[in-house]
């Protein structure tokens, strides 16, 4: 069963190609090919994920290409962490396969969307697949192509256009600092391969500083790809792409390839504790940084963006907290609410045709399933109890506080109350209350839309069972049979810790239904107590500003520093040149004087100079 | 017939100038067709070459010699002691490059539809130019290679000065002084070394070179003389690369030449000057080379910031592409720089990998301003509206010159740093600074192009099937060294192994 | 000397000059008798079959072991067999202009221009073959009489005039400098002969006037300077060549060079090769210095100077003066290739010179222009002249694929091969190489990048002929310098150039 | 007999030869110029005659070396002359400062 692994990528790949060439049709019938083919790669993935599940593994690789001597391999490996990736990634995928047909209904360029999702799940699937960092790295960087061509996908549109542009160069940034990473370690194992590069590390062979280095490097990446701080800003901007491919991309799988580098290369970051307190800091820090901005936006996409990176932000917190299960186990969850809440937002906004919040409003009559879904996921990524979201966050918190962690464990659970905020405050606000905009022809989305966010409303309540202290640690035996040593020690923390995780999460939602929905208290209530805070948390802390200000202006300052120096050092010694070479003409024309009288005295002057030097140095008058 | 199968090759163009003598110079359909098929020719030769072309085997392949020139120098009548032969031969990079060159060749003849009078004489410079290129590849001694090398000159000064744009005039003679400076001082290295060694052979250069110092003495070649001609030809090369600050001509020339003759100079003449470096500088004085790796590496970086740097403010696309290669031959320095394994594959790499993109791009605003008649960036925009295939070629092209996995850009990009990594890691990690860099002037270029708000565009309608040709052959050529590199790489492997081996690395 | 000794001479190795010096005798006379209107055309043909008969019998000699007769004053050995080739061939190419050229006030005069392009010949033939300072002088001052008058020949022309009066004066002035220098030479070994003075040369006495022989040389070097237009001696002629009719131009800037370089090899080379400077070292060696600057001078300023030039004519003359400096190069290093090199270039030079003067004669002549304007176009015009001229372009520059390229390289050799090795003067070589680059590839460009719609050149067959020939020697010779180098080796041997005939005349006597 | 030096000879005709080129160089009359040239070939024929009779090798063949060098120089003047009437009927000048039609 797992050796046909590798045909999993190459069923998206294959559905790309069909669409390019039937990029020209007028049939929405060829979403049927996407559908079908990544409906393929999903049942196979399932399949060996219950192999897996049994204990299968298997790893095969060839030769690629060689570097002297040195064989650059090419190949698949499957382990448990990657099977459970490859079932997350092929199912978002496939359901929002589906979910497209309906939402790009009427679109004319409706089979290259479907080929550009081919494409990025080809690549996302890739990633997953892959046995060693370089190949890793070739997969990263196209998933971040499939990403681009879908954030860009409206082209015409400017926003698009820069956000397009803006993703991909954010990102490349921490794909540089991976691929210094991955090269540097390469020169110390001689290899690209995980269990090359883990064996390194458990021998000693690499110091320790060269250790935190590679690890921070690799960190460097996945910041870039996981939206976090301070490479965060591409995320929200990444929403001017149609919500399905926000919902599959910049929520359930692209995005939590950073946390996924992260843990694959986790043994490398455990020999590390430098490196693993950056990771714990950086996520902890944007965890609440992302949840302090979503608290005031009012695009619906952008508040999930913020809410993504927050809750990224969580991941890498319990990875770097040693909380490697709590970090998938967040992972999986959330790939299922946070897909369903973006599903559930495209709905609303396939129905109002606006993003802004301010202009909905009493929506639940009229979208009675999109609301009740919409309210599922806004209740799990609140961590209400008994949802996914409770679980997976409480693991986290848990594992923080076992790590001794503390600054960072309240950082989280006030994250968490911000979350519960800013998600029922959404939710009131499209929800109840009354219709503020133009909602004369809003109807309930088709079937083929709404069938996957039903399935993504039923994982996002019973994901959350799959590692409870309750009901068995399914995930967390799992993955101990992967190549991950897990952290020692109890990373159940004292039980207190669901106590307030839970009391946060109502907290926020109470207070949101306090502002929002009976209104007893205004909305400016907050940001009155505060105005200098909530100016800047308005502003989105004013990175982008100081970003523009800085690299932007810097990189064109000097780039246009260049071009004067390209045009007057660089070209004015080569006219300076040219202009030594006239004036020589013209000093040799104008001895040129027509006087043959003038030419003998010339030519006598020289002579007798060459006299005189011959006399000189000859010694004759010494 | 093996004997002389790599003269043919070499001399194969002439072919088309013969035939094209005998047109009438009014007839734009058979001049055209002939120009052609003129270059389909040596392609179907090489392809022959590279099927007797043991992939395997080391050294040198389909060797010829002769006795030339001969001057008598220092010895009585009837002896040479200093033969001046005709000698070519293939090895595995110069096999790559002479497959390079050929198929170049053919994509820029189709793409000479442009090309707007004087077709005649247009094709017989063209035809001129690649015999020029394929003998510098295939020589294997100093004159003969000198003797190609300047051959390319002349047909690329008439091909600029002709046919090109507003100040064609001024880009042709900036590119024939330049060049000829790079060429002088590349005659006077030779001649030294020849009148040093008492041969011009490549081979026999680097075997005398390599002899012990005190064996070397005798000769009077002292180390202050290997290191005087490493770097006359590291200087010689470096305006040919070029090497900032000498890349001024080559903006010129890339801006005001026709696209095909772009395609033909950016994909392949400036190649000369790395394949010189590779052969000359490398191959002749390993150790020499080694102890300026270091100047090399900080060259190749700087000409990789400097070139990201100035393209990321152009206005003209023509102008980003043309720093774009500058920036790119950047990272054939710092593959040779790194002076192992993994950096020389990877600056090979880039050579053929640049070859192709920059032709691709070329050809693409080539394109463009055939629809638009101007190459500047503001003229457009939106235009995969009514352009979907040229948008999304030109999209691919860009994403090959920034190095995405999967295109033979990243290969090359990859290799040449992982070399350099080795080497000097500090200098490489600012040099990945070029990176980013590149993906910022490259998507700013071809987005602005291809997406946002749709412009008027006089006469914006898709790729023509003739236009398609080029293009997807290139795609197609860049999507396979991407993928599969194994096979530029087994070729090039006996090569550069043997100039590895000098280097002792 | 009685009769005896006189008839005992071989004076069959002096057929050549002979033919040459019959021809302008009988073509003298004939023109007295020739009408004053009648064409002189015929006197052309009959001066070219002159010149082809002694080119014959040059040929015809070559296989004849190295003479000399009339005491070692004439030698015929393979230096003097090898240039007198390339003198009698730039003569003829010369007279294929000369025959051609239109222009309507030289018309009554072109008889004279006929034999006194033969006796400016014989001058030059005898300078290759003298071995004594007397014969050199008296062939050296052959020649520039007869060039000074040819250089007037427009008599109506003030042009031409002043052309042949700054010619006479500064080639008065150079004779009397030349002389001046040789005077010192025979003070102070009491010889003509240059064996002798050789000879002479090593004697102990003469080490302590090592001073004066330097200053000698330099002199006498530097007056020489002035037949092939080097450094000091130049400045004569830009203006010269814009004032004479093309056709004397190409002699001049061609056959009169050539013969300056004869001169310089026979008297340097024989005379000073043993010879000690100051402080008792080999003269040559001190004053290569000198020669080389005056080299390096010389190239610089005429291909700097050409730079700005827009007169065709003048340009070609300055372009002319820095090729008179790359073929000092070989002088400086002396190395053993020396007759070779300078052989091959003037060869080349020969053929891309006159090339080039064909194109312009055509030009100017029919457009009564002598601006570079004159080329506008004309591949657009004329491409059957436009590409021939542009390889003499090439060859001139030293571009591959032509002979130009091949004897520049072989300088290259020289100037490299021998301990010390020069690499600055030939870095000046190649530096301003670059910058002829640029008003050579001028005309090229004006000719190909200016479109014009003019009127056709029309092209004479006989200039045709010369121009098809010179293309076809520049680029055989290019691709094939084996032919040249071969025929030379073949048939040349340098030693002969060293070798002093020993009492030659006894042998012979009875 | 040998009162007078060889060194008194070469310096006159050094001092002869300086007059001469003097002359050459300085003289607006054509003529002058000639004429200033031939006294430098004379200055020449000082010094092989000198040197035939009381250099260090002495030898004939200066002597004869100077007859040739006279005829050579009348034959010069009688050209430099020509020349000179045909510049002077085109021109109606003899100035030698005048003649600069040709220059740069």
């Amino acid at each position: 069963m797992l050796q046909i692994s590798w045909l999993i990528p190459l069923f998206p790949l294959l559905s790309f190609i069909l669409l390019l060439i039937f990029r020209k049709s007028r049939s929405e019938g060829t979403a049927w090919i996407g559908v079908l083919l990544t409906g393929i790669s999903l049942v196979l993935s399932v399949g060996i994920w219950l192999a897996v599940w049994q204990g299968d593994e298997i790893k095969t690789e060839g030769t690629w290409f060689h570097i002297g001597e040195r064989a650059i391999t090419m190949g698949f490996e499957v382990n448990p962490l990657n099977a459970l990736m490859l079932v997350i990634v092929s199912l978002v995928s496939f359901l929002v396969h589906l979910y497209s047909k309906g939402y790009m209904h009427g679109d004319e360029r409706f089979p290259v969307f479907f080929a550009y999702l081919g494409l990025f799940s080809f690549a996302m699937l890739g990633l997953v697949l892959s046995p060693n960092l370089l190949q890793l790295y070739m997969f990263w960087e196209l998933v971040g192509l499939g990403s681009f061509l879908l954030i860009g996908f409206y082209y015409y549109k400017p926003e698009a256009k820069k956000a397009a542009k803006k993703a991909f160069i954010m990102t490349r940034i921490g794909d540089v600092g991976l691929f210094i990473g991955m090269v540097l370690l390469f020169w110390q194992v001689g290899s690209f391969e995980y269990d090359d590069i883990f064996a390194s590390v458990q021998n000693g062979e690499i110091s320790s500083g060269m250790l935190t280095l590679t690890a921070l490097c690799i960190f460097v990446g996945a910041i870039g790809k996981s939206g976090q701080l301070p490479l965060h800003t591409w995320l929200p901007d990444a929403m001017e792409g149609p919500t399905p491919v926000s919902a599959l991309i910049h929520a359930a799988t692209m995005v939590a390839a950073g946390v996924y580098l992260v843990a694959a290369m986790y043994p490398l970051f455990q020999a590390s504790e430098t490196a693993l307190t950056v990771v714990a800091v950086v996520g902890g820090v944007t965890a609440i940084f992302a949840a302090s901005i979503g608290l005031m936006q009012k695009d619906i996409k952008r508040v999930l963006a913020y809410s993504t990176v927050s809750q990224l932000g969580y991941m890498m917190l319990a990875l770097g907290a040693s909380g490697y299960v709590a970090g998938i186990f967040h992972l999986t969850t959330h790939a299922f609410f946070k897909a369903l809440l973006f599903l559930a937002a495209g709905s609303v906004i396939h129905a109002v045709h606006t993003q802004n919040i301010e202009e909905m409003g009493g929506l639940w009559k009229k979208l009675r399933l999109t609301g009740l879904l919409f309210l599922i996921g806004a209740l799990a990524i609140s961590g209400f109890p008994l949802l996914s979201g409770f679980f997976s966050k409480d693991e986290i918190l848990a594992s923080t506080y076992a790590d001794g962690r503390y600054g960072l464990f309240w950082l989280a659970v006030v994250a968490a109350f911000m979350t519960a905020f800013y998600m029922f405050r959404l939710f009131f606000l499209v929800f109840t209350g009354k219709p503020r905009g133009n909602q004369s022809k809003v109807h309930e989305s088709p079937s083929v839309m709404t069938l996957p966010m039903i399935v993504l409303g039923v994982l996002a309540v019973v994901a959350g069972y799959l590692n409870t202290t309750w009901f068995g640690t399914f995930l967390s035996d799992y993955l101990a049979k992967g190549p991950v040593e897990l952290p020692h020690g109890d990373h159940h923390g004292p039980g207190w810790i669901p106590i307030v995780a839970t009391a946060a999460s109502l907290l926020g939602i109470g207070l949101a239904y306090l502002i929002y929905q009976k209104e007893t208290l205004s909305r400016s209530w907050l940001s009155r107590m505060f105005p200098g805070l909530s100016h800047i948390i308005y502003n989105k802390w004013y990175v982008d500003e100081g970003y523009d200000a800085t690299f932007v202006k810097g990189t064109k300052g000097l780039s246009k520093l260049g071009v004067l120096f390209d045009r007057y050092v660089v070209d004015g010694l080569v006219a300076s040149v040219t202009a030594g070479v006239q004036g020589l003409a013209k000093a040799g024309s104008r001895l040129q004087n027509g006087q043959v009288q003038s030419y003998g005295t010339a030519a006598i002057f020289g002579l007798v100079i060459l006299l005189l030097i011959v006399a000189l140095t000859g010694g004759y008058f010494s | 017939m093996n004997t002389w199968l790599l003269s043919i090759l070499i001399f194969s163009p002439l072919l088309g100038v013969l035939v094209l003598i005998f047109t009438p110079s009014h007839d734009e359909r058979s001049i055209k067709w002939i120009g052609i098929l003129g270059t389909l020719f040596p392609l179907g030769t090489a392809i022959v070459t590279l099927s007797a072309f043991n992939m395997s085997g080391g050294g040198l392949q389909l060797t010829e010699r002769f006795q030339w020139v001969s001057y008598e120098v220092f010895q009585s009548k009837g002896e040479v002691s200093y033969p001046i032969l005709y000698e070519v031969g293939v090895n595995g990079l110069s096999m790559v490059l002479i497959l390079l060159t050929a198929v170049v060749s053919v994509l820029a003849a189709i793409a000479s539809f442009s090309i707007k009078q004087n077709w005649k004489s247009y094709f017989i410079l063209f035809f001129l130019l690649e015999m020029g290129m394929l003998g510098v590849f295939a020589a294997q001694n100093l004159f003969l290679f000198f003797i190609f090398f300047e051959i390319t000159l002349i047909p690329m000064f008439f091909l600029i000065g002709r046919w090109g744009y507003l100040e064609k005039e001024k880009a042709a003679y900036s590119f024939l002084i330049y060049n000829g400076v790079g060429s002088a001082i590349l005659l006077i290295a030779f001649v030294a070394m020849f009148m040093k060694t008492g041969t011009m052979n490549f081979e026999q250069l680097a075997y005398t070179f390599a002899l012990p110092q005190s064996e070397l003495n005798q000769m009077l070649i002292t180390k202050n003389f290997k290191m005087g001609m490493l770097i006359a030809l590291l200087v010689a090369f470096a305006v040919k690369l070029p090497v900032a600050p000498l890349h001024s001509w080559m903006v010129r020339v890339h801006v005001q030449a026709p696209p095909p003759v772009v395609m033909i100079h950016s994909g392949i003449l400036l190649k000369i000057g790395a394949y010189g470096l590779i052969v000359f500088g490398a191959g002749l004085f390993p150790d020499q080379f080694r102890s300026l790796a270091f100047i090399v590496g900080l060259f190749g970086v700087i000409n990789l910031l400097y070139g990201a740097f100035l393209a990321i403010t152009q206005t003209d696309v023509k102008r980003v592409l043309a720093y774009s290669s500058v920036s790119h031959m950047g990272i054939v320095l710092i593959g040779l720089a790194a002076v192992n394994e993994a950096g020389m594959t990877g600056a090979v790499f880039q050579v053929v990998s640049h070859g192709l993109i920059s032709a691709l791009l070329f050809f693409l605003v080539g394109v463009l301003y055939e629809r638009a008649g101007s190459s500047e960036l503001r003229t457009f925009g939106g235009v995969a509206k009514r352009m979907p295939i040229f948008a999304g070629v030109m999209l691919a092209g860009g994403l090959a010159s920034l190095g995405l996995p999967g295109m033979s850009g990243f290969i090359s990009e990859f290799m040449a740093f992982l070399g350099l990594f080795e080497e000097m890691p500090i200098l490489a990690a600012v040099g990945t600074l070029g990176l980013i860099l590149t993906a910022v002037y490259v998507l700013r270029a071809v987005l602005s192009i291809t997406f946002g708000a749709e412009k008027e565009l006089p006469n914006a309608y898709d790729l023509s099937p003739t236009e398609r040709i080029p293009a997807f052959a290139l795609l197609a050529a860049i999507l396979f060294i991407g993928i599969y590199p194994a096979w530029l790489s087994d070729m090039l492997r006996p090569t550069l192994d043997a100039i590895l081996l000098g280097l002792g690395g | 000397m009685d009769l005896d000794t006189l008839l005992s001479f071989e004076w069959g190795v002096m057929a050549p000059e002979f033919i040459i010096l019959g021809v302008a005798t009988l073509l003298s006379i004939i023109d007295l008798f020739m009408k004053r209107e009648s064409s002189r055309k015929p006197l052309a043909w009959m001066a070219g079959a002159g010149v082809l008969a002694a080119l014959v019998s040059i040929f015809l000699q070559l296989d004849h072991e190295v003479t000399s007769i009339l005491y070692d004053t004439y030698r015929l050995d393979s230096f003097s067999k090898a240039f007198k080739i390339l003198l009698l061939l730039g003569t003829l190419l010369v007279l294929v202009l000369a025959s051609n050229y239109k222009k309507e006030d030289l018309e009554e005069n072109r008889g004279e221009f006929y034999y006194l392009l033969l006796a400016a010949l014989l001058g030059a033939m005898m300078m290759a073959s003298s071995a004594d300072l007397i014969t050199l002088f008296v062939g050296l001052e052959l020649l520039s009489l007869a060039s000074y008058i040819m250089a007037g020949l427009e008599r109506k022309n003030k042009r031409s005039n002043e052309s042949a009066f700054k010619y006479v004066v500064s080639g008065g002035i150079a004779t009397a400098i030349t002389l001046f220098g040789m005077s010192y030479v025979f003070g102070l070994t009491g010889e003509t002969n240059l064996f002798k003075i050789a000879e002479n040369m090593g004697e102990v006495e003469l080490l302590k006037h090592g001073f004066l022989l330097v200053f000698a040389f330099i002199i006498t070097f530097a007056g020489l300077t002035f037949k092939i237009a080097a450094a000091p001696l130049h400045m004569w002629a830009p203006d010269v060549y814009e004032g004479a009719p093309v056709p004397v131009t190409a002699f001049l800037s061609v056959v009169s060079k050539i013969a300056g370089f004869v001169i310089m090899l026979r008297f340097i080379i024989i005379t000073f090769i043993a010879a000690a400077g100051i402080d008792g070292d080999p003269l040559l060696l001190q004053v290569q210095p000198y020669i080389m600057a005056l080299a390096a001078a010389t190239m610089i300023i005429g291909n700097v100077t050409a730079l700005r030039q827009r007169n065709i004519k003048r340009m070609f003359a300055y372009s002319s003066i820095a090729q008179a400096g790359y073929i000092l190069v070989p002088f400086v290093s002396n190395s053993s290739l020396l007759f070779e090199l300078i052989w091959f270039y003037l060869l080349a030079y020969l053929f891309m010179n006159i090339g080039a003067f064909t194109v312009i004669q055509l030009l100017t002549s029919q457009e009564r222009s002598n601006d570079v304007s004159v080329f506008r176009g004309l591949y657009r015009r004329s491409p059957w002249l436009a590409v021939p001229m542009t390889f003499f372009l090439l060859s001139l520059a030293g571009i591959p694929v032509t002979a130009g390229f091949i004897g520049k390289f072989g300088i290259f050799m020289g100037a490299l091969g021998l301990q010390p090795a020069h690499y600055w003067l030939a870095a000046v070589m190649m530096a301003t190489t670059l910058v002829s680059y640029v008003y050579y590839f001028n005309i090229i460009a004006i000719m190909f990048f200016r479109d014009e719609e003019e009127a056709k050149v029309s092209v004479p067959p006989g200039m045709a002929a010369v121009l098809a020939f010179c293309t076809a020697s520049i680029l055989i010779l290019g691709v094939m310098p084996d032919l040249a180098l071969d025929f030379f080796y073949g048939n040349f041997d340098v030693n002969e150039f060293f070798m002093r005939i020993e009492d030659e005349v006894h042998t012979h006597t009875h | 007999m040998s009162s007078v030096p060889l060194a008194a000879y070469l310096l006159l005709a050094l001092i002869l030869f300086c007059i001469g080129l003097f002359g050459a160089l300085t003289k607006r009359n054509a003529v002058i110029v000639l004429i200033s040239i031939e006294l430098m070939l004379n200055a020449v024929n000082i010094n092989l005659v000198a040197f035939a009779k009381y250099s260090i090798n002495p030898g004939l063949t200066g002597q004869i070396f100077s007859l040739f060098t006279i005829t050579v120089a009348a034959a010069e003047a009688a050209v430099g002359l020509a020349i000179l009437i045909a510049l002077y009927r085109n021109r109606q000048t003899v100035n030698v400062d005048e003649m600069d039609m040709m220059k740069r």
